[in-house]
């Protein structure tokens, strides 16, 4: 297949899927459509990244009445969001609306003078290979989650009248979007994927359309407005500074006017990452339904953020822009993981923990060495596919259980022994060493130790952070593994079993084969942009010039060190003893022990928060205030200059 | 020099119902609990309060009452004489009401223990085995 | 075989508790870990949790609320195990032998293996006590898990 | 570097470390009966602690548990191993993390209230200790221009002289690793702690055995981390390993154990402040 | 912090204080009062003793049949208050320093009358 | 809010008796508490009705192993009161030697224990070595170590002479030198500061009207000390209350150092004061009509009440200990601390069960 018709696949698949979707009501159907759209979606992808590693990036120029076409979309959605901040009362929306309302046109217009080519539109490198991979693989298999998910979540709820059709709608419709966006070239075009993504998330995060859903929407929409504002602003100055809205242009171009363009590109992508101090929309839109803050508010969308931070990264090279995201990323990663610690709600603490993430990846484009920018993408894969992952784990036990407190999923381990173990290797995969996350921390932590002078405090930080996230996904972990026999039966919908029990080998899979992922995927995606290569992979090990990873060695080590008790111990089939409780336990029932008036009282074993450290309440405004001040003196650094 | 022997005869004597009061007229003196002690002087109970000023002295006030009438406690205006109000009722089985924390006749003794065990005369049935 | 029943007999970790006795044993037991006294040089250690511990010293004459709370201890003590009854009041309920809510000693609840006289038991007589205690530690063989607090 | 030599080392030190933590620990407690006093138990007295363990029967409350000890032995031992192999050190703590993590994990998987204060205390320990050696990796990495055990070696210089602060913070790790005071607070050696034995708690018999047999590991391997400070000759680094852990012990015995609030904020604090002033100082003056 | 520095010190030059105690066995005080003992042939089996007993560790029953009367102490019941041996009319029980060391079995000390 | 809810004893490693605080935490901070009680109930009240008087005087020892001579003491003045006998003065200088004796035994004993409550291990060994000198002393005079037994109706039944009074001041001495090494470690070392000031604070007012004695009123800024009623010698020794105004833990804690240093004195000075004379006098009646007394504990204010009726037996013995007393601070003052403070607060009243529960 020419690479044209992959790419238009790859985009307007989705779309068409997505019309469709909004004409089918039943559960069965949907199944029927999306199943084999998916796979021809996953078949695609592969296709074409199987087509641009080995032969280089691929460009593409569709004819040029597609930029009419996307020039009147934009305004069309604009139009829809003053028509929202209208509707809703909204200020915030209404005023970003109009101030985007003036601006676009004033770049466009004005700036731009109505028509610029840009050549190519589509620069498809392995950079956005990887992303697309990412996208359409996991993405899809989250879709497939989602038609197991919501006809049961719609059950929950109670509906009258199913709302599905719009909810795969916007969901199916934004997987498109999102290649479109990780292959445009031309800005006038990224800023139109953009502002869909930006919709589509809308649509989502409203889709329960409670009071609460409706307010988080909003608060979404106008915090990625502020991007949008951004992202126009930058368009008009880099095309009145440097003459072109090309990224790669921009990027390879070295002008050091490029740089506050480049800034106000950071700000739109740490909107997008909802970096602090935006991260108040990400968490607010843990309401939407669990396929959704899988898919787009942890392996792909807010990834939309940090790969624009990324893309850019070579262009902002050896400069104090880049020392300064750098410190910015790190900052939010260890914030981030210091507030998820005092959460008690699951998909809160993965929305800390999807932030940090995109923290770190920030840190990696600041850090802006070899291995500091394979460390990121490293990361962008292994997040997506482990977090994923999780979400949808973390669902179905909310549906399954009836909550989402992590006081709840206590002992899961008794009560849904497939689901915990898919959850606990999901967590052991974020958490520790030969899994693919670790790694890329190992990676980002040797990168920037490698730096001097300030870089000091990006280790200090990634250091803390990286303690704090071994703190909060410890704790949670290790409450699911035990806990009091219930013979309960547990459902197991295929699908959704399915993908997440896919996605968990995926993690695990790539982990094991980190090194010819490397070599395959992330070595020639570093030379798509520019930089060289990160690792010396002879002999399967990843040797840095200061550093050594041995995946293999570890792997097994590890894997005898984990799998080999864990079948001892599941071959212990003694009478299990009651736990110490001071020597008044009483008899029978577990944790029950005699207290006042001789009468039975309950031993309860909550988790640690430790909130006066760690609450929302204490860090929150530290954190949002020193990410602002950090973002001030990022854009403050760059004007000064 | 304090004086050991107790005269009998120089202490209030008054009724349950009368107890709260005079605890609060006490209180607001300034006086706090100290100890209460009952005895068993068949066919009635005697509890002596005692309370102290804040000087050294010692207040002392008797309650006469019979085995089956109630009596207040006084733990809502004095909280230390929670234990003992308990312990009275686990010992003897005077039925003192509205306590500040109940421990339902569990204080000191176990299910298994023998039940009131400082009452002189033994109740036939029934009146074992305080708890509610 | 050898080193591990002779480490057995070197290494007595022992758990304390009061039954309801006066104190007066308890704090001589205390005593017994200071300086002037040192069971640690055979090894003891007062380890204060009975899934640790390998000799149980119960002091007091076992009241009715404390009977099932010794049973408890008792029975999450892995074996071998050996018990120590010290002093008078647990080994017969001594100066409480009329008090009502005493059960008059220790083996009535538990199998007692080593009774310490005294009131309170002296330092040195804890000491004989748990010498004695050793060696009945090691004629025990090491049994079967013990099981579930409601042995009894 | 061939890997010959490196292999030899590694499985010496796999085999000698239970012999020279026993010795540690046992030197432990008899210095520190010496301290207050006492006589103190014999030198070999950690062999019979560890021997009559091995032979007392168990007691088990959660299947997950006595997984994760074996898991929390098994890693230690792996993250062990690397170091004798003059492995990254990075990968080493993330391996030695991992370890502490499983430890905590084997005490909230019983579902014992103290066993679950010590596993969250625990992990407050690591939070505390863990950024302090990541920096110290990444300060090594400042003076030797390497992450691994080999570069140190490889280096020309001593690096005491260099990062004396990074050594003091690292002594912090050590207290706390070695679980002295101020900072046992997750679990004391001898048990007269709110938390009874934390997250010791539901363990018994063998498996206990295996805690302590793993412990000795973990100490043998920071007294390597602290020898690494001088390694040109090595006999100073392991002269200066004994002194910081006579320091350790003496610190045990003229303090009280504080609380995790003070632990994290000394760890912070006095940890990651010395490590980076001493960066900073580096790069200024060098 | 290192207010106690000067007591460890002074402990790590100064030896252990601890008593090496079965070993060697320290001379116990004049006074102590360990172990009741008790001398037969002195006794009248007047009861003194039992009737005072705190512990309720003498007693001393009178066997009509056989016509003696025994006296049996329990020295595991025994508080060492030295009671009986200050009021014993016949000077037969006093406190001795010694204790007593530990046992595995609880027996008592059975000593009976001639005759009536 | 997650919460914790478990027990906290009756066998723990930090109670050296068996009570029960059945706590709920939230994180760390404890926010309920409640005092179960019980497992040291023996029923002494009861058994004391059964005994002949004068045999009450082993079992009201042993209410508490501790404080046992002042038990003794306590019920010996309180019959000699109710009989109106009068004890000769060298009994009662002995009384207070000995009392005093058990007081610094207690304290020292005490503050061990905190030292171990707070982990501070070495301290606690210091001191709980410090402490054999005063049981030395102990044994030396009265032949045990703990439980006296020197007490009886009518004066004391042993003799400080004066082949043994230079022993008792030597050891005086020495026991003074090592409170000195260890007096300013619990008064100033940062750590155990950082563990005692301000946890576990007992305001003034509350301090009284929750009925509080002993120490833990006096660390509550209350000059009460039943010492001053001046029974035994008291009066004559000049005798003032130490008192403290931190109303915290760390209050409590110098309460009782310095009552050590002071009982110390006390013991000097009534070995100097002491009188010839015999040691008792023969009572021969039997108690009758009602009495009420109260000493000083080292725990606080004890206060017994007899009613007699002519016979050997009474007719009803009650003991108020001052743990009794003590245990409502504890509701007051262990919600809101951390869960690492409550063993150092739950010490801080110097809890002694066997006493409470009798």
């Amino acid at each position: 297949m020419s690479g044209e018709l992959l790419v238009s696949l790859l985009v307007l698949l989705p779309v068409a899927v997505a019309v469709c979707c909004l004409a089918l009501r039943n559960a069965a159907a949907q199944k029927v459509l999306l199943l084999p759209a998916m796979v021809l979606l996953m078949v695609a992808a592969a296709a074409l990244a199987l087509r641009v590693l080995p032969e280089g990036p691929f460009a593409l120029t569709p004819a040029a009445v597609w930029d009419n076409i996307v020039a009147v979309l934009d305004y069309v959605i604009l139009a829809y969001f003053l028509y929202i901040g209208v509707t809703s009362r909204n200020g915030l929306v209404l005023g970003l609306a109009v101030v985007l309302a003036v601006l676009l046109p004033v770049v466009q217009f004005g700036v731009l003078g109505g028509h610029v080519a840009v050549s190519p539109v589509f620069h498809i490198d392995a950079l956005a290979i990887v992303m697309c991979l990412v996208i359409s693989v996991v993405g899809s298999l989250i879709v497939l989650y989602a038609t197991d998910y919501m006809p049961a979540h719609e059950a929950h709820l109670k509906l009258e009248r199913t709302r599905q059709p719009q909810f795969f709608f916007w969901f199916v419709l934004f997987l498109g979007v999102m290649n479109g966006l990780v292959f445009a070239n031309s800005l006038l075009w990224l800023f139109f994927f953009w502002e869909v993504t930006t919709l589509c998330c809308y649509h989502l995060i409203r889709h329960n359309l409670t009071d609460e859903a409706r307010e988080n929407a909003l608060r979404a929409l106008w915090m990625n407005l502020v991007g949008s504002v951004a992202m126009v602003a930058g368009i008009g100055l880099a095309y009145n500074n440097a003459g072109t809205i090309s990224i790669q242009e921009l990027v390879t171009g070295g002008s050091a006017l490029v740089l506050l363009p480049l800034a106000l590109f950071c700000l739109t992508g740490f909107t997008k990452a909802a970096q602090a101090p935006f991260q108040s929309w990400l968490l607010g839109a843990m309401v939407a339904p669990t396929p959704v803050s899988a898919l787009l508010h942890s392996s792909t969308m807010v990834k939309a953020g940090v790969y624009l931070v990324l893309r850019l990264a070579p262009g902002y090279a050896d400069t104090s822009l880049s020392l300064l995201v750098a410190i910015f990323g790190a900052f939010v990663f260890m914030v981030t993981s210091l507030l998820a610690i005092g959460q008690n709600i699951s998909k809160r603490v993965l929305a800390y923990s999807t932030i940090a993430n995109l923290g770190l990846i920030v840190c990696c484009a600041g850090i802006n060495t070899d291995l500091a920018i394979a460390a990121g993408i490293a990361l962008i894969i292994f997040h997506a596919v482990s977090k994923g992952m999780l979400f949808m784990a973390v669902g179905v036990a909310e549906q399954q259980i009836g909550s989402r407190d992590i006081e709840d999923l206590d002992g899961l381990a008794a009560r849904r022994p497939v689901l915990t173990i898919a959850a606990v290797i999901g967590m052991l995969s974020m958490l520790f060493l030969p899994f693919g996350v670790a790694f890329a921390k190992w990676a980002a932590i040797e990168a920037a130790g490698a730096q001097a002078g300030w870089f000091i405090a990006v280790v200090t930080f990634l250091a803390v952070g990286s303690a704090a996230t071994l703190v909060f996904w410890s704790k949670w972990l290790g409450r699911m593994l035990s806990g009091p026999v219930v013979e309960t039966k547990e459902p197991k919908p295929f699908l959704a079993y399915g993908t997440i029990l896919l996605l968990v080998s995926g993690a695990v899979g790539l982990s094991i084969f980190v090194t010819p992922l490397i070599t395959v995927l992330i070595q020639p995606a570093l030379s798509g942009m520019g930089y060289d290569q990160a690792f010396d992979v002879a002999g399967w090990h990843l040797r840095t010039t200061f550093g050594f990873f041995p995946p293999w060695a570890l792997f097994l080590a590890v894997a005898a060190a984990v799998l080999l008790p864990a079948l001892a111990a599941r071959g212990y089939r003694k009478e299990l003893d009651p736990v110490y409780l001071c020597g008044v336990n009483v008899d029978g029932p577990e944790l029950w022990f005699t207290g006042i008036a001789g009468e039975p009282v309950q031993a309860t074993t909550g988790g640690a928060y430790w909130t006066q450290l760690f609450g929302e309440a204490r860090l929150t405004p530290l954190s949002n205030w020193s990410a602002l001040v950090l973002l001030v003196a990022l854009l403050a650094g760059v004007i000064l200059r | 020099m304090q004086q050991v022997r107790v005269d009998r005869g120089a202490d209030p004597v008054i009724s349950p119902d009368a107890l709260l009061k005079e605890v609060e007229l006490l209180a607001s003196e300034g006086a706090r609990f100290t100890t209460m002690i009952c005895l068993d002087l068949d066919p009635e109970f005697e509890i002596i309060y005692l309370f102290q000023k804040p000087t050294l002295d010692v207040v002392r006030l008797r309650v006469r009452m019979a085995k089956d009438e109630e009596l207040p406690s006084i733990s809502s205006i004095l909280l230390g004489a929670v234990l003992m109000e308990n312990e009275i009722r686990e010992f003897f089985g005077v039925k003192i009401i509205n306590l500040a924390i109940d421990f339902k006749c569990r204080m000191l003794l176990s299910e298994k223990s023998l039940q009131m065990p400082l009452l002189k005369v033994r109740p036939k049935p029934k009146l074992t085995g305080g708890g509610e | 075989m050898g080193f591990l029943k002779r480490a057995r007999v070197k290494s007595p970790w022992i758990l304390h508790y009061c039954t309801g006795g006066c104190n007066g044993c308890d704090i001589e037991i205390l005593a017994c870990l200071t300086p002037l006294y040192d069971v640690e040089r055979f090894g003891m250690l007062n380890i204060g949790n009975p899934k640790h511990a390998d000799v149980l010293m119960i002091t007091g004459p076992v009241n009715w609320k404390n009977r099932e709370v010794l049973q408890r201890l008792y029975a999450q003590t892995p074996d071998p195990k050996v018990v120590i009854a010290v002093g008078a009041c647990a080994a017969t309920g001594g100066v409480f032998h009329n008090c009502v809510n005493t059960l008059g000693g220790v083996d009535k609840v538990i199998p007692v293996d080593v009774y310490v006289r005294g009131c309170a038991a002296r330092p040195e007589a804890i000491i004989d006590g748990v010498v004695l205690a050793l060696q009945k530690l090691e004629e025990k063989r090491s049994g079967g898990v013990a099981h579930a607090a409601g042995a009894r | 570097m061939t890997l010959t030599w490196p292999i030899i080392i590694a499985v010496a030190a796999v085999l000698l470390a239970p012999l020279v933590g026993g010795l540690l620990r046992g030197l432990d407690r008899k210095l520190t009966a010496r301290m207050q006093g006492r006589l103190g138990p014999p030198l070999t007295q950690p062999f019979y602690d560890f021997g009559k363990l091995v032979g007392k029967s168990r007691s088990v409350s959660s299947r997950a548990s006595i997984a994760w000890v074996w898991s929390y032995f098994l890693l230690t031992l792996t993250a062990f191993a690397l170091f004798f192999l003059g492995q990254d050190l990075l990968v080493v703590f993330f391996i030695l993390a991992f370890a502490g993590g499983a430890l905590a994990f084997g005490a909230l998987s019983a579902r014992s209230p103290y066993a679950r204060f010590g596993a969250n205390r625990e992990l407050l320990q690591m939070l505390s200790y863990e950024p302090i050696l990541l920096l110290a990796a990444v300060a090594i990495y400042f003076q030797t221009g390497g992450f691994t055990v080999y570069s140190v070696f490889e280096a020309n210089q001593p690096l005491l002289p260099f990062l004396p602060l990074v050594f003091v913070a690292v002594l912090v790790a050590l207290g706390i690793k070695m679980r002295k005071s101020p900072f046992d607070i997750a679990a004391s050696e001898h048990a007269h702690q709110e938390l009874v034995r934390g997250v010791y708690t539901e363990y018994s018999g063998p498996h206990l055995a295996l805690i302590e047999l793993t412990h000795w590991y973990e100490l043998v391997l920071l007294m390597a981390f602290l020898a690494l400070f001088w390694v040109q000759p090595l006999w100073v680094g392991v002269l200066i390993a004994f002194a910081a852990y006579f320091l350790e012990l003496w610190i045990d015995n003229i303090a009280a154990r504080l609380r995790w609030s003070w632990m994290l904020g000394a760890s912070w604090g006095v940890g990651i402040g010395f490590i980076v002033a001493n960066l900073v100082l580096l790069s200024v003056l060098l | 912090m290192p207010l106690m520095s000067g007591n460890l010190i002074k402990n790590l030059f100064s030896g252990p204080a601890t008593r090496p105690y079965p070993i060697v066995k320290r001379e116990p005080f004049p006074r102590a009062r360990a172990r009741l003992a008790y001398d037969p042939d002195k006794c009248t089996y007047c009861g003194i003793c039992a009737n005072i007993c705190p512990a309720a560790a003498i007693s001393v029953e009178e066997d009509r049949e056989n016509l003696h009367i025994s006296r049996v102490y329990n020295s595991f019941a025994c508080i060492s208050c030295a009671r009986c041996a200050e009021l014993c009319p016949q000077g037969s029980l006093r406190m001795e320093v010694s204790p007593h060391g530990a046992a595995d079995a609880k027996t008592v000390a059975y000593s009976a009358s001639k005759e009536t | 809010m997650a919460r914790v809810t478990f027990p906290f004893g009756p066998q723990h490693p930090v109670l050296p008796e068996a009570i029960q605080l059945q706590l709920t935490c939230e994180d760390e901070r404890v926010v309920e508490v409640l005092p179960v009680i019980g497992y040291m109930h023996r029923g002494i009240e009861k058994a004391a009705e059964a005994n002949l008087y004068p045999n009450n005087i082993f079992l009201c020892e042993r209410i508490c192993g501790i404080c046992s001579f002042i038990h003794a003491l306590c019920y010996c003045e309180l019959i000699e009161g109710m009989m109106r006998v009068e004890v000769p003065p060298r009994a009662k200088y002995l009384r207070v030697v000995w009392s005093e004796l058990s007081r610094i035994h207690s304290h020292m004993l005490w503050l061990g224990l905190l030292a171990d409550s707070f982990g501070f291990e070495s301290l606690f060994m210091q001191c709980w070595r410090a402490r054999e000198i005063i049981l030395d002393t102990l044994e030396m005079t009265t032949g045990q170590r703990v439980i006296q037994s020197s007490c009886v109706i009518g004066g004391v039944r042993r003799d400080i002479d004066l082949d043994m009074e230079p022993g008792v001041r030597r050891q005086m001495a020495a026991f003074q030198k090592e409170l000195k090494s260890i007096y300013p470690v619990f008064a100033k070392d940062y750590t155990v500061k950082l563990r005692t000031v301000g946890k576990g604070v007992l305001p003034r007012d509350q301090a009284w009207s929750l009925g509080t004695v002993g120490p833990t009123l006096r660390g509550s800024g209350w000059a009460d000390d039943a010492r001053t009623l001046g029974y035994a010698v008291y009066d004559d020794l000049g005798f003032e209350p130490v008192v403290e105004i931190g109303c915290d833990s760390y209050a409590r804690m110098m309460v009782r150092l310095r009552e050590v240093v002071q009982s110390v004195e006390l013991v000097i000075k009534a070995l100097d004061q002491m009188p010839e004379g015999d040691l008792t006098v023969t009572v021969k009646s039997f108690p009758e009509g009602e009495g009420l007394i109260r000493v000083e504990q080292p725990r606080g204010e004890l206060v017994e009440y007899a009613r007699g009726n002519g016979t050997a037996y009474l007719e009803r013995l009650k003991v108020r200990t001052p743990t009794f007393s003590n245990i409502p601070a504890l509701l007051v003052m262990l919600p809101g601390c951390e869960l690492a403070d409550v063993p150092v607060i739950t010490m801080s009243i110097d809890p002694c069960i066997a006493c409470t529960e009798r």
